[in-house]
């Protein structure tokens, strides 16, 4: 069964029509016309004819979840979710930036999505792999079903058998790319911190410039405060002007998180996020 | 003078340049192409559309330090770092892109005061500008054309390179390139043959298609300082900006920069980096006051800059239509689109 | 010369500490590696410090607690396990050796555990040699 | 600055510190040449600015405070800042004793229009700690040298509390002064203040002297520039013949960092000065 995007591109806008004419939500967070056709944008629709401007098509990769938390706490607003958008609203919840019931979700079920840069598919290596919202109010198309279950950590295999130099080599060789342009974080939807610990001058954490020590402290920091809340969507990879895997070591913190504390991130908004956690039975293992 | 080479020999063009100063030509990394310092003529690739980072980074360097002190000890033993500059070829760029450099030089020093760095670079730099490949369509993010900027432009470099079939043909433009390209005895001479297809070539150059509107710089200038106020507009086209600087990083004419300490135990260097417009703390002053908290301020920031501010202040628009801050942009933001708009609006 | 390793240990100051006064005050012998951070509770340990640590050169790390359940503030170092074994992770797959960095529960009563880890440690630490790999080259 | 490389300051020497408020936040810092031919060089007017600059913590642009016709020094005074983020420079020459060595780049920027002043009269409107160049002016125009060239000074300063009015000596000797009229104002008194409260836009509305060739000059925080503009718009004044200082984060001070940039000038080099005429061509941008 292929996904229909043109379907799901009509539900998303009867519904967000539907919802912006009842007034139950404010804004509505989806897709729009880019300047072609392979380079949607994320789209804000306020009044009910914004909807006619709605699109979807394999190449809305982008977390719309990342801009909820632009909007003043009490927003209503409806926010078209696929897989791992919905999970990064869960976190969001579990976080307390944002509240379900100013939630509308327009749960998207979808596989097949393309990376617009590349055209590349967009599968379980740099995703979650999942193809339906953990959480939604509205259903836009069918559950898919049928399709392979692939983990979406097997991609780490090679790199957890590596040896450690050659680890640290590769992980050098990446992060001295980076231009500190920051898209990363920006493209998150768990970054929300104003200030974020890298502007910070008092304590000055890292370097400004965008040479192997602050590229260092500033991805292995924010890997750290990333651990057991990132949701595996990708989006800073993709974000990525310079091509940096961010989502190889983001995955493996998820992984390494999931077998220590077994709990993934964004899956239930009734937990709580693993690091603000914790139980007096955890296994001083975890240490060694 | 109208010399060539075929273009597999560029590697020895590449050693014969680096013989006499520093090569900066575009490297295939895996990310796709930069301009880099080369230390192999190996490394020289000229089968490139265009490079990520703009070649801005040759003479503005995304870090240039500038002192190096000691703290705890007095400013007097601080220690001004020198420029030692050598001669410098600058290989293989874009029409376009050389034409940044000319918006740049108002800038940086053609008004005010000099900056140093940027003028002594540029005075020891010899630039090969490299025509786009005319048998392509242009990508879809450029739009060069818009801006009056052909695909084989010659002006602003000293030499001027064209591809024929397997052969590099070199012009040099200025009395600098002149004097290279004599001194330079890899590439042969060139046929009369030859010199039609160079010409031809910069002349349908500037009927290249790509993306392209009527902008007239005054014209433009002065809708943009109209639409300021127009915060509708203003958030309609900036709803999906994330405010990252992967934009203003990859622009060949985005010139803002910090200066900052840095300091590792009691060593520390004073360096300056570059900044963007579109990062939070940009406008942040210690008092807490910040005249530009919102999205869509910043955005208005940018573009009414290069298409505003910039013509009423230097006379010129700064935006060369490279395309790059479309096609880097995380979320397809498009300042072709908005300036379209903008003139509709 | 030998190499004689820069070692930090962040101690909480109501065991780890503690135990180390009491270490110092029973006259028991370790090295003089370690150079000891007192911090008031393990969970006060931010990641980054441990990271920054690493880049201004330390050859290893060395975290000392109470043991859990002990905690001054009841719950302090069971939110301090979880996410240093997070910072354990992430360094390993950084490409570090795991054995640089290390979290040790020490209570105020234990100054020969203080002893013999920190003996240990850096006996482990020189083993390891020099670290090089975070350490920012001036 | 340095004659060759304008990004590298010059070195200067604290020679001297006043403590000007009673909140201890506020300094003033007198600052000797260490190169002598640096401060023959450092020729500047009231209402420009220099980078004071501390390696290992940065750069901050502050108005000079001192005038012209005090020659052998610079003074500037400097509020300890930060509440986002810590102001790392300033909070570092609060620590600093008397001899302590800084950096000093400048002088940046445009002056007050003396020239333009000249044969006018001229109401100075300063409020809070923003008085700093305006007070470089006044003792600038009050020089037994130039007196005669302007007009009747008005100057009408506010500060939230008595204690914290800066340069409480000289508000005092301008007091005394028959060639200049002087009107101080608090936001709040108290058991000890005797005279005017309110603030400082309606003060102006209050005592302000006729439009007629007369010129505003006005200095203050943001909010106040904003509420006492319109005053002097309304009382009759042309928008070229009230002037204010704009604030604006900067780095480099000589217009080339971009990070003060409004419309199409630059705060640093095109300003900090601007008359309201000029502010009204540029975008909206700056508050």
């Amino acid at each position: 069964m292929a996904i229909s995007f043109k379907q799901i591109e009509d539900k998303l806008k009867t519904e967000a029509k539907g919802l912006l004419e009842t007034g139950k939500v404010s804004l509505v967070l989806a897709y729009g016309k880019g300047y072609d056709e392979k380079h949607p944008m994320p789209y804000v629709a306020r009044r009910p004819s914004d909807a006619d401007n709605i699109v979807f098509n394999e190449f809305c990769t982008h977390n719309m979840a990342r801009y909820m938390v632009r909007y003043p706490a009490g927003t209503k607003m409806a926010v078209a979710v696929k897989a791992a958008d919905s999970r990064a609203v869960i976190q969001l919840i579990q976080e307390e930036k944002v509240k379900r019931e100013d939630l509308v979700l327009l749960g998207i079920p979808a596989y097949g999505m393309k990376n617009p840069k590349t055209g590349e598919t967009i599968d379980s290596k740099t995703t979650c792999g999942l193809y339906n919202p953990v959480l939604y109010d509205v259903l836009l198309g069918e559950e898919v079903h049928g399709q392979p279950v692939v983990s979406p950590y097997d991609v780490l295999a090679q790199y957890e058998a590596m040896d450690k130099e050659a680890r640290f080599a590769f992980w050098k060789k990446e992060l001295d790319k980076c231009i500190r342009c920051y898209a990363c974080r920006k493209a998150c939807p768990m970054c929300y911190c104003d200030p974020c610990f890298i502007d910070q001058n008092k304590p000055k954490w890292g370097e400004k410039s965008p040479e192997s020590a602050g590229n260092l402290m500033y991805h292995l920091t924010r890997f750290h405060h990333l651990a057991g809340r990132c949701i595996d969507c990708g989006e800073c990879s993709r974000a990525c002007p310079v091509n940096i895997p961010l989502y190889l070591f983001h995955k493996k913190v998820a992984k390494d998180c999931e077998d220590m504390f077994g709990q993934a991130a964004g899956m239930s908004v009734e937990d709580k996020p693993v690091l603000v956690n914790f139980r007096v039975d955890d296994s001083d293992k975890i240490l060694e | 003078m109208l010399k060539k080479t075929a273009i597999n020999k560029a590697t020895e063009l590449a050693a014969a340049l680096m013989e006499k100063g520093t090569l900066i030509a575009p490297v295939k990394e895996d990310a796709g192409f930069n301009f880099r310092e080369i230390s192999d003529a190996k490394q020289v690739d000229l089968n490139f559309h265009n490079t990520i980072i703009s070649p801005k980074s040759a003479f503005f360097p995304q870090t240039e330090d500038f002192v190096r002190y000691q703290t705890g000890k007095s400013i007097l033993e601080a220690t001004p770092v020198e420029l030692n500059i050598k001669p410098a070829f600058l290989f293989g760029v874009r029409p376009c892109d050389v034409k940044s450099f000319e918006i740049m030089d108002i800038h940086f020093s053609g008004t005010g005061l000099v900056d140093p760095y940027w003028q002594k670079r540029r005075e020891a730099t010899t630039v090969f500008g490299y025509a786009f490949d005319l048998d392509k369509p242009a990508e879809a993010e450029e739009f060069y054309q818009t801006l009056g900027i052909g695909a084989a432009d010659p002006e602003g470099s000293d030499i001027f390179m064209v591809k024929k079939d397997n052969d590099l043909l070199m012009k040099a433009i200025t009395p600098r390139g002149e004097k290279l390209l004599t001194g330079l005895n890899i590439p042969s001479e060139a046929s009369a043959d030859d010199e039609k297809y160079f010409d031809d070539t910069v002349a349908a150059g500037r009927n290249f298609k790509t993306r392209s509107t009527c902008v007239d710089a005054r014209a433009t200038a002065k809708k943009f300082e109209d639409l300021f106020h127009n915060t509708d507009f203003w958030e309609k086209m900036s709803h999906a900006c994330l405010s990252c600087g992967a934009c203003t990083f990859v622009c060949p004419t985005c010139y803002c920069f910090d200066i900052c300490d840095e300091t590792l135990f009691s060593r520390g260097t004073r360096r300056r980096v570059w900044d963007a417009c579109m990062f939070t703390d940009f406008t942040l002053e210690a008092s807490g006051h910040n005249p530009r908290t919102k999205v869509y301020q910043r955005l208005r920031q940018k573009v009414c800059h290069k298409y505003s501010y910039h013509v009423r202040k230097y006379g010129v628009i700064s935006c060369v239509g490279c395309g790059r801050c479309t096609r880097y942009c995380p979320v397809n933001i498009d300042i072709f689109s908005i300036v379209e708009e903008a003139v509709k609006a | 010369m030998s190499f004689e390793p820069k070692i930090l240990g962040i101690a909480c100051n109501w065991c780890t500490y503690t135990g180390a006064d009491l270490a110092g005050t029973t006259r028991l012998q370790y090295p003089q590696n370690l150079r000891v951070v007192r911090v008031m509770c393990s969970s006060r340990i931010n990641p980054s410090f441990i990271f920054r640590a690493f880049q201004l050169g330390a050859d290893g790390v060395l975290v000392g607690g109470c043991h859990p359940g002990d905690c001054h503030y009841n719950t302090g170092n069971l939110y301090a396990r979880r996410r240093l074994a997070v910072t354990k992770k992430i360094l390993e797959f950084s490409g570090m050796e795991p054995g640089r960095f290390r979290v040790e529960w020490i209570s105020a009563s234990e100054g020969n555990k203080f002893a013999e880890v920190v003996t240990e440690f850096t006996k482990q630490i020189k083993n390891l040699g020099p670290q090089t790999q975070f350490k920012i080259s001036q | 600055m340095s004659s060759n490389n304008p990004y590298i300051p010059m070195p200067v020497e604290i020679s001297k510190i006043i403590d000007e408020v009673d909140t201890h936040d506020i300094k003033t810092f007198r600052f000797t040449f260490l190169n002598k031919e640096d401060g023959e060089n450092f020729k500047y007017l009231p209402g420009q600015f220099a980078e004071l600059s501390i390696y290992g913590k940065g750069e901050s642009p502050i108005g000079i405070a001192s005038s012209p016709t005090e020659p052998g020094y610079v003074e500037f005074t400097v509020q300890r800042a930060g509440t986002i983020l810590p102001g790392l420079v300033t909070a570092a020459l609060h620590d600093m004793d008397e001899g302590g060595k800084i950096g000093l780049r400048g002088p940046l920027g445009h002056s007050w229009p003396v020239e333009f002043l000249e044969k006018k009269n001229i109401v100075v409107v300063g409020g809070g700690f923003a008085f700093t160049t305006l007070r470089s002016l006044i003792n600038y125009m009050l020089h037994q040298d130039n007196r005669s060239r302007f007009g009747d000074i008005t100057v009408i300063y506010g500060a939230r509390t008595p204690g914290l009015l800066l340069y409480k000596d000289e508000l005092a000797g301008w007091g005394k002064r028959d060639d200049i009229k002087t009107v101080i104002t608090v936001d709040k008194g108290d058991e000890t203040w005797k005279g005017r409260q309110g603030f400082v836009p309606a003060v102006c509305k209050e005592v302000a002297p006729s439009p007629n060739n007369t010129v505003a000059v006005i200095c203050g925080p943001p909010v106040m520039i904003k509420f006492t503009l319109p005053v002097f718009f309304e009382l009759g004044f042309s928008k070229e013949n009230i002037l204010t200082s704009l604030e604006m984060r900067m780095k480099c001070g000589i217009g080339k960092c971009g990070r003060c940039n409004v419309g199409y000038k630059y705060v640093c080099s095109d300003g900090p000065v601007f008359s309201l005429a000029q502010l009204e061509e540029l975008p909206r941008d700056f508050w």
